[in-house]
């Protein structure tokens, strides 16, 4: 009579397979800019963490330890502005993707700082808060989840348009307690309204201090897509080579079938949560930097020196960025005003 | 007011670029609860979510749609509050990139015996959160030109729409409507029954557009200002009249635009009368009738001549069923009559 | 690398198994109080249809339909005051459940002309919305679902008290889109802090006018629990026989596994959503006690006649009741003021 | 403030009977973002879902249990308004049958540089929300009485912590406590790195219950009465104290709680000075001071010398990250000298 649900069946330890012997499956060219864009990338962050504890800054946040799955989700992303082009509804780890879409870092660094010049919120909210329309990136807002309740709006407008454009989420693993989680689960696979929503998830195992298998009991995140019929699956995080044909699947799954995809990626979290946990590198976890850089020497893509040569390079680009951010002007008080509306000059609205 | 909703949404969907028309129940068969979106073009029936709703009009509004999105009661729409600021700080935090063009209406107040849960204010709620506007209506024709307004707008815009006023018949008609009622009934109300074949015989309809931000001078008064919107409204109107034949002569405004307000109207009123009373019928603690008050008293102190006052819902923890309780809870006729009387023979 | 989350298998449309040749499992004392307290509260409800409809009462919902289901739940639960007995966090269609509890029915006819006498709310809240602060019944709200997010509070004292009780919540298919019900799931299922919760849906495949299978795309909401673990299943609630049989086994493992169990019942819903939609009988959906009659008549138990004469005497009586109703003050204006805090006489806070 | 709140809540785990005291981050190891909640018996860290954290503590109270739960920031907490409503209303729908023991504290306000999300004030929304009380300290020692008042509670209390004022040290100190702050830091705060065999050493606290609803006369003075509470408090203070060296002489009350709030102790004064001001860091629309200013309008209108007074935060979107930006959004140092200096010196 009665039909017990589906039985998960135990998962191991998730382990990243990077071994000696694998073959790299992608052309010479982009595994090296992959690997420049990643270390491109950790230099950013490393750079607004020394912004940080220098004072140049009063908080941190942002995605070292991600690259090898945030470079390659850029990769994969159809810049442009407008429902013709993907959109992305990012939280605050995201950095590396932006810097694969081609984004300058200088932005990132002026953010940090708040100065006037922060092209994403003229020096109102936090470092790796971007937003460009430009590119379609959605504002990063800091409260947790919520970009997973707006992710099915710009989807239905794409599904309606026709063409192959997408729309992707992307959050932690902690998130997912939150209601917004199933609210993109629910939304994004309504009976023959199903929309093309790559919805990602980012298991680096904590919220702040609060380890994940504390609090939730979902082994694999991605199962909990499967009661909504939708396409799901775990992911190695820290191999960029896994980490980007796993998402070009996923990616070519979403534009062409127009249909909802569920991707966790199991990843590091390499200097803590944020500055308010000290910012400091973390030994304990697999540095998917590292790990490529010794695949990439042994199969002659790139050796060691080269790519020590490189960051050398970006540590220094981006220190003289820093510097030239900091003699930037920070917003004026009574720009308060601006941008509280559309089409009308700023003012105190109970000023005389 | 339903049917002049429904025609203003039809309007904008026709002429304004509205795509979306979503909630619980607000696609076919049922067409709202309250047959505001019935035989619409764009309207469909989304999950039972709440945030859903509000975070997927928020991505159409990205996108270049222009969604209308309801909550079917205004007191199911307090599990969004976060996404309500985060909609209104949105343009302010990326610096001016994105703005989101997009409507929330949503049935507000008492009136209907609604109990606990259908007779929920959100004006005191709604009035904090920044970077929305604000309207609420009190007669079909004003619904009807601020929905199209709304409809324009480039920011997000909150409609609320006050319950006990679904159903009043306006003493202007609409642009376009026909003024036989049984007509226009029989043009756009759906069918009992099936409804499945059943489409809507639209009235040629005009732009009546009524700017955000302007209220109404519903009558010319000397002795005392009465600012209201919404329900109590017609209680103001009446009890002016009630006064007048007792020898007391006040102005009336009907805000409409809760949100920017017309601030100037009140001004010019205060002024010549010195007397002003809110009414509205969210509960009175940090009660938008109380920002008024606060503003006028600070800016217009020596013009008055007697304490600016608020009319307004009791600090009760909800509205009960029973009429006894409702009656006590938010204001009625008798005491709209009686603050209006006290404060314009009011004296030190 | 990848691994993919769990495909589940397609389900058939779900049908009553009610056959002719059918044995029944229980004695027939228990499937006479059974029927009977089936009969009870669908006249309990007509009664309260019949007063919206004569103008004694302002707004009805209800449960009937739900009786198969909402009988057997009621007697299984174990009633009494505090964390060593049961607690339920029902919705609005849970009339049935209460009668089986022992409840009188005269309370929910108070309630309907929401006289002072109501006991569960004083005249202050609609039909249905039961609270029995005696039996633990948590008072039913208005807003779908937010029982979902209370539950595992009451679960959580009573795991630590010890004992063998637990939490119940009942609520609808549609109301599982809001994240509350995630809430359930999650916060019920934390590893190594499980709880006592009884997680139960009834789903009648509408939310007021919107067909479930509409708006979402989980064919068996009892698979939602599958990504967190827990048991979980899907059960015909439109028989009682079965219905009582499913829930114990769930009950008996809630009670001494301590840990969630998520049970789908698929039910009827016979009058339509409330008042507000009409409130007139649908022939369109299975008819639980109908059926539940035909079976006991052919086995014996109960015969058609004695079934008839049932339903007539609760007619009467619940008449009288509500006649009695009828005379009943309302609540004084001036009560608005009482109960707002514990302990402390009501008065307007702004009266001088 | 931290080390009070973490005190009183030890004493209130022994004395008072609360069972937990959970929320994001808020068991070991962390004991909280801002560490109030380190070394406590009770705590432990819940799942990152607010409406998780209300619903369970709802649940515990009606189970006889008694929570503390905490929202990591109120910025946090706007998600689950439906249910601070449902918590406030549960006695009074029930007619009195289900009353909700339990304590919800979070950290609001700016001062800490915490750009959009880290910057909200909660008092506005919090004081219209019926059936709760709400208190908000400006010292350790009223932190801690306070809470211990909170703990005994039949009711819900709301407890808002001023960020800005989580390190400060008071001048009282709370009875039991050492002198020697570094004692203090050694017996109670958690040691850098391994903590896991780390145990509080609790100094002998005593019970030091501050009754809710009584405001603390902070100052007193004879030209113009000025209320606040929170951050804003030192703020007027000291600015008390500047205004007395050009010889104006203002009276200072601290609020202290919220909701129900000591309207005897402002009545007195206002009475007294025929001056007041309301100054807190809220978002200025739909304010809570605009609440206190109507009421003081209303009733005291004839004993006024000069309109009361609301200096709080601009109505803007939110509170942005460079200090410019705060400096131009809440009330700083400046802007409440000047607003005590005007109304003691403002003349018709
Ligand atoms: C709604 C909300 N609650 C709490 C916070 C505070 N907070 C910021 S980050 C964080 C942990 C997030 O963990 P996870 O989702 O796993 O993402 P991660 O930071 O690990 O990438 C918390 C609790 C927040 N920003 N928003
Ligand atoms: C939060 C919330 N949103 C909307 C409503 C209005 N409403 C009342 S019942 C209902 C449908 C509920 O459907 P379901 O959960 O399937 O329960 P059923 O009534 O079918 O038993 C809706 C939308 C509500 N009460 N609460
Ligand atoms: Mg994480
Ligand atoms: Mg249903």
């Amino acid at each position: 009579m009665a039909r017990d649900a589906k039985k998960l069946k135990p998962v191991k330890e998730f382990k990243p397979l990077i071994t000696k012997s694998d073959e790299l499956p992608l052309d010479p060219e982009r595994l090296r800019f992959m690997h420049e864009t990643m270390v491109k990338a950790r230099c950013l962050e490393e750079r607004l963490i020394a912004m940080y504890k220098s004072g140049h800054g009063y908080f941190w946040i942002g995605g070292p330890g991600e690259e090898a799955f945030n470079v390659p989700l850029g990769m994969l992303i159809k810049k442009g502005q407008g429902p013709a082009f993907d959109f992305c509804h990012f939280h605050y780890r995201q950095s590396a993707t932006l810097l694969a879409m081609g984004e300058h870092p200088l932005g990132a660094i002026r953010q940090m700082k708040n100065t006037a010049t922060d092209p994403y919120s003229g020096g109102r909210n936090f470092a790796g808060h971007f937003s460009k329309r430009e590119w379609n990136i959605a504002p990063v807002s800091s409260p947790i989840e919520v970009q997973y309740a707006m992710v099915c709006g710009t989807a239905l407008a794409q599904k309606r348009l026709g063409g192959d454009s997408i729309s992707i989420v992307t959050g932690g693993d902690a998130g997912t307690a939150e209601g917004d989680f199933a609210t993109s689960l629910v939304w994004s696979s309504r009976p023959g309204e199903e929309l093309p929503v790559l919805i990602l998830v980012t298991n680096n195992k904590w919220g702040i201090s609060t380890p994940y298998g504390q609090v939730q009991g979902v082994e694999r995140i991605s199962d909990r897509g499967a009661a909504f019929g939708m396409r799901a699956k775990t992911i190695d995080g820290n191999d960029p080579i896994s980490a980007y044909l796993e998402l070009k699947e996923a990616f070519e799954y979403v534009r062409t079938e127009r249909k909802p995809y569920l991707v966790e990626a199991r990843v590091s979290r390499l200097y803590g949560h944020s500055s308010a946990s000290g910012a400091n590198f973390v030994t304990a976890e697999a540095d998917c930097l590292a790990l490529f850089e010794e695949r990439l020497d042994q199969h002659g893509v790139r050796s060691k020196d080269e790519a020590k040569r490189l960051r050398q390079k970006y540590t220094e680009e981006f220190a003289e960025l820093a510097r030239q951010a900091k003699e930037e002007p920070f917003p004026d008080g009574g720009t308060i005003w601006n941008h509280v509306y559309a089409g009308e000059p700023g003012k105190d609205p109970l000023a005389d | 007011m339903a049917q002049a909703i429904r025609m203003a949404l039809h309007y904008a969907e026709e002429h304004l670029g509205v795509t979306d028309i979503f909630g619980e129940d607000v696609g076919p068969p049922l067409g709202g609860v309250f047959t505001c979106t019935q035989g619409l073009e764009t309207t469909w029936n989304s999950p039972l979510d709440e945030r859903g709703i509000i975070g997927t009009a928020m991505g159409l509004a990205m996108a270049g749609a222009r969604p209308v999105a309801e909550i079917q009661f205004c007191d199911y729409i307090y599990n969004t509050i976060d996404l309500l600021k985060l909609a209104g700080n949105t343009l302010w935090s990326s610096n001016g990139q994105w703005n989101l063009p997009m409507v929330v209406m949503t049935p507000v107040g008492s009136g209907i015996r609604g109990s606990i849960y259908h007779s929920h204010s959100f004006d005191a709620t709604m009035s904090h959160i920044p970077g929305w506007k604000t309207v609420m209506p009190s007669t079909p024709l004003d619904a009807y030109g601020l929905m199209l307004s709304a409809c324009r707008e480039q920011n997000p815009v909150m409609f609320l729409i006050p319950k006990a006023l679904m159903r009043v018949k306006g003493d202007e008609p609409i642009p376009g409507e026909p003024a036989d009622e049984k007509q226009l009934s029989k043009m756009i109300d759906a069918p009992l029954g099936d409804r499945s074949k059943w489409k809507a015989q639209w009235p040629e309809l005009s732009d009546a557009a009524i700017p955000l931000g302007k209220a109404k001078l519903v009558r010319q008064g000397s002795q005392l200002t009465v600012v209201s919107y919404g329900r109590t409204m017609p209680l103001v109107k009446k009890a002016a009249e009630t006064l007048a034949a007792e020898g007391l002569d006040a102005e009336v405004l009907d805000l409409r635009t809760l949100w920017p307000y017309d601030w100037d109207a009140i001004v010019e009123s205060v002024k010549k009368t010195g007397r002003v009373l809110f009414v509205n019928e969210d509960t009175e603690v940090t009660n938008f009738g109380e920002h008024l008050a606060r503003r006028v008293t600070e800016k217009l102190f020596y013009h008055l001549l007697a304490p600016p006052k608020v009319l307004a819902g009791k600090f009760v923890p909800g509205i009960g069923l029973a009429d006894t309780l409702e009656a006590a809870s938010v204001p009625q006729q008798g005491d709209v009559d009686a603050a209006m009387r006290a404060l314009a023979t009011m004296q030190p």
